[in-house]
């Protein structure tokens, strides 16, 4: 069990950051919707696609959609990125964030809504919280239990849902 | 099912864009579309082979014991983890096949560990893993403590469940899983727990060493209680309430590395002679069963337990380092199987390719080892357990 | 107390011996008494400077939540544990010394993570650590989340509780604690947490980036509504809801390292100029503050501060390398105290003396330091602990 | 945290067992309460005393009156070896084990009451099994949830109390 492996991976990243300032991409998709002016990256136009393209490992706390996550990721506890696991009910209320997909470029915006009524899923605990801003916005918190308006306030996990564009180039 | 889910995160626009937004151009691929929010996933009716029951009653914080269902044959977490329940206080689990339900005792507190306690056996839908009913004990005192696979037991092909209780009085309480009420509580005094008997009756095990039988009614009430013979002395010559099951005859390990085969096929319980499950040369080595799930039978007709050397007065939960495979019939070693470590407890999968689960208790992970060849196949960990100390192969 | 029953276990003959088994002869020491049954042990009504609660939400295990009453002065375990109590689902702690009391938030179901859900304060009393009233909330709404030191606010001397709300409506609770009764609840439209202001009056901080003050009347009834002007902007310039309180003044720190000195004295609460933690060259190693609970006071009027190099986006709530201390009237740093390895949460003991705690999140163990000197005390680990992340010095 | 290495502090145990033999001592209590005529090993009557003698760690596992044990040690709690931890309340009900007291060589009547109506204590898991039996055999077995005959069915810890001596050299 390496819980406090991963409950420790915020100062796993920082400490490697200091040294070689990778991830420093990550923190971009919580600028944006702030509305600070920074440049979208340039696309790669190069290996262009005819369908949509969603790239990476949902049981990863790297995956681009959980820039403003922190909890248990659902796709290691019978859900997935944006499904609840059997028996749990998915919160209609939640916190939002805007990530930036790597495999197109856009930055999408997120809703990371809960799956209540089981106890803490427990596996693939992570805390990213990019563009995160403490409980007086509650639009863009993560550290209140979202377990709103279900049946049960017990918290279980957290999904990571595309419900639309921040905004597209053109 | 999950597969759909992975479609919907790569696949084709099957859901209109967000207000506004083109398809690009220039060769930059459409934007991914809005998911609809909402989905729960649900499970197959029937659990594959490959399925365990991971029962983790959370020895550090018993509030929040719970049942992870996995798949062992998964690669990663969101392969394995199927889902999860919770079961509160030290619960024990059945699961009935045909029902396509899972049983659970649980113990609630109106404030969590204190005001009003009701017990109650809390039914579990396979497919979607939500509670479709329950069963409240009028008085609360349904056994509590370590995990045990005979604390419940499914009768005449699943129609009841009979649960242990010990308050400390000691007696069963009969479910009716048709009608999900309770239809008799017999009493068992000086013997716990519930070990299949006849078509319709159950067996206790009792202090003085022998088998209380009870034979029961097609409506559930009690026709007679029988006591057997006195087999065994638990001053000096103990056996574990952990049998194994195997058609007509439950094999129970003795502390000290005995098995007594006990014909349940009849409405009384009738012990065989006892064999050694250690050699003269394994016992100069002082090899005995050790663990907490220390045995489990496969559908070969085989045991396994768990073994360790240098036994002593109080090493018989402790676990081992190796994993000993029996065919009951020939009274015979089959297989031996050496942990990566040592193991605490154990399950085995159904099946014509049996699957060992050991728990590690260094790190409490699970190693998956194959019962044929007994090979080291796999280890699961991760997934969020504390003490997982008790595992169902599924049915 | 526990040095009464050292003494049971080790002293003379207070107790009678078993029936019939003399004083031996020939050198052999007398036998040890047989000791009594049934005695449970009781803490001092004031809990001393060296005391801490702490606070263990138990994120794992969320049913489980765990409030730890420490001793940092103990040797070992059994000098350091001094009692333990639940605290369901995310719960919030407050202490009245003045009381003798400890008020949690829980939340209940009737089935631990499903069934019928209660909001309630518990009350505990410090000397027997027993719930010795309870607050349920007519509709649950409390805030549950992360834990925070301002969710719930003592007024007026300790005679009203003030609870925040969050349903996503937000609201503050007003309880009445001579009576146990809830005696009014206010809209905060906009608005989060209980910060204290005048005499008898409350703050909450709002979204767009200022302050709602309540003053209230002596029967708890609102008197008046009023927001200060916008300080903040919650986009680009956030400031932590977590401010150290000293005195009349609130320092509220934002995420880039200012200082907001807020002045509660009055009915309404009055921003300051803000002034920086971070020196010019501190500033290019973009240190700043991090953590859970990242900020606490002494008596000597400081705050202490967990303090991170190399921030960036995300990285605010994650703890840091050092703890900077603060004479926040001479705007100056005092002292510098460099982590074992990393902390993630602190607080801080009353008294001259302060002992500054500070959670170790590689192995969720508790660090000790001199607040004064900044040296490493000790390490206190092993009492049960999972997520300790939130701290309060005994009051 | 350690909870694993304690849970596994068995496994240690028999390991350390395997090389050196010690601790084979420990298992006479259970033996003797068994009715086994093993015979009580010398006392060393040259440091006699007045005084009742009693020496150990009662917050260690290994203390002579734990050798029954098995569950969380109250002395590490807010207990101690013979009390229960502040707002709990001690189970009427219980198991019994027979341990040897080193110092004064006598084996005495050991009443593991539990501690109940708070959850797992979580500190000094301590398991030695000495002389313990199946449920079936109530009156030696530590497997069972003794919280019983008590308001609340919630395990805390376990003492061990000294109920009686076993028997006496005369």
């Amino acid at each position: 069990m390496k819980i406090f492996d991963r409950l420790f991976e915020q100062q796993a990243r920082q400490l490697a950051q200091r040294s070689s300032r990778r991830g420093l991409l990550k923190g971009l998709g919580g600028l944006l919707v702030g509305g600070a002016a920074v440049p979208l990256l340039p696309v790669s136009r190069v290996h262009a696609a005819e369908k949509p393209m969603d790239k990476g490992d949902p049981s990863s706390c790297d995956y681009w959609r959980y820039c403003a996550m922190d909890g248990f990721l659902c796709d290691c506890c019978g859900g997935s990125a944006n499904t609840c696991p059997p028996g749990t009910e998915m919160s209609p209320i939640t916190w939002i964030g805007t990530c930036r997909n790597p495999a197109d470029g856009r930055s999408y915006i997120i809703s990371y809504n809960d799956c209540c009524g089981k106890s803490s899923c427990g596996a693939c605990l992570c805390q990213r919280d990019e563009g995160d801003r403490p409980p007086y916005r509650p639009d863009k918190t993560n550290d209140i239990n979202w377990c709103l308006g279900t049946e049960s306030a017990a918290y279980h996990c957290s999904t990571a849902i595309v419900v639309g564009v921040a905004f597209e180039e053109t | 099912m999950k597969n759909l889910r992975k479609v919907g995160l790569v696949g084709a626009t099957l859901v209109s864009l967000a207000g506004g937004v083109a398809m690009s151009a220039g060769g930059q691929p459409p934007p991914l579309p809005i998911e609809p929010i909402g989905i729960i996933e649900t499970l197959p009716k029937d659990y594959p082979e490959s399925w365990f029951l991971v029962h983790d009653a959370s020895f550090f914080q018993m509030s929040d014991g719970k049942v992870y269902v996995i798949d062992i044959e998964g690669n990663d977490l969101h392969e394995q983890v199927k889902g999860t329940f919770n079961v509160v206080l030290m619960g024990n689990l059945t699961q009935s096949a045909r029902r396509h339900e899972i049983y659970a005792t649980e113990t609630f507190h109106s404030r969590g560990t204190r005001g009003k306690r009701e017990d109650l056996v809390t039914i579990w839908d396979q497919e979607t893993l939500s509670p479709v009913g329950e069963v409240l004990w009028p008085k609360p005192k349904r056994f509590t403590g370590m995990p045990q696979r005979f604390a419940m037991l499914l009768i005449d092909n699943d129609r009841w469940l009979a649960v242990a209780n010990f308050s400390p009085a000691t007696s069963v309480t009969l479910i009716d899983l048709d009608t999900r009420k309770i239809i008799n509580e017999i009493p068992t005094p000086g013997c716990v727990f519930v070990y299949p008997t006849g078509e319709r009756g159950f067996s206790s095990l009792c202090a003085d060493g022998r088998f209380l039988s009870a034979e029961l009614a097609e409506d559930g009430t009690l026709i007679e209680l029988t006591r057997t013979d006195v087999f065994f002395d638990s001053d000096t010559t103990p056996i574990y309430e952990r049998p194994a099951v195997i058609g007509d005859t439950a094999y129970f390990p003795t502390l000290a590395g005995l098995v007594y085969p006990v014909d349940i096929s009849g409405k009384v319980a009738k012990v065989g002679e006892p064999w050694s499950l250690v050699s003269e040369t394994e016992s100069e080595g002082k090899w005995a069963p050790g663990g907490i799930a220390l045995i489990d039978k496969d559908d070969l007709g085989r045991f396994y337990i768990l073994m360790h050397p240098d036994s002593k007065d109080g090493s018989y939960q402790g676990g081992g380092p190796e994993v000993w495979v029996f065919d009951p019939v020939k009274q015979k070693r089959v297989q031996k199987i050496s942990m990566q470590a040592w193991g605490l407890s154990l399950a085995v999968s159904r099946g014509k390719t049996p699957q060992l689960m050991v728990t590690n208790p260094t790190d409490m992970s699970l190693e998956i080892y194959d019962g044929l060849s007994g090979e080291f196949v796999k280890t699961i960990t991760g997934f969020g357990q504390s003490t997982p100390l008790m595992m169902h192969g599924s049915r």
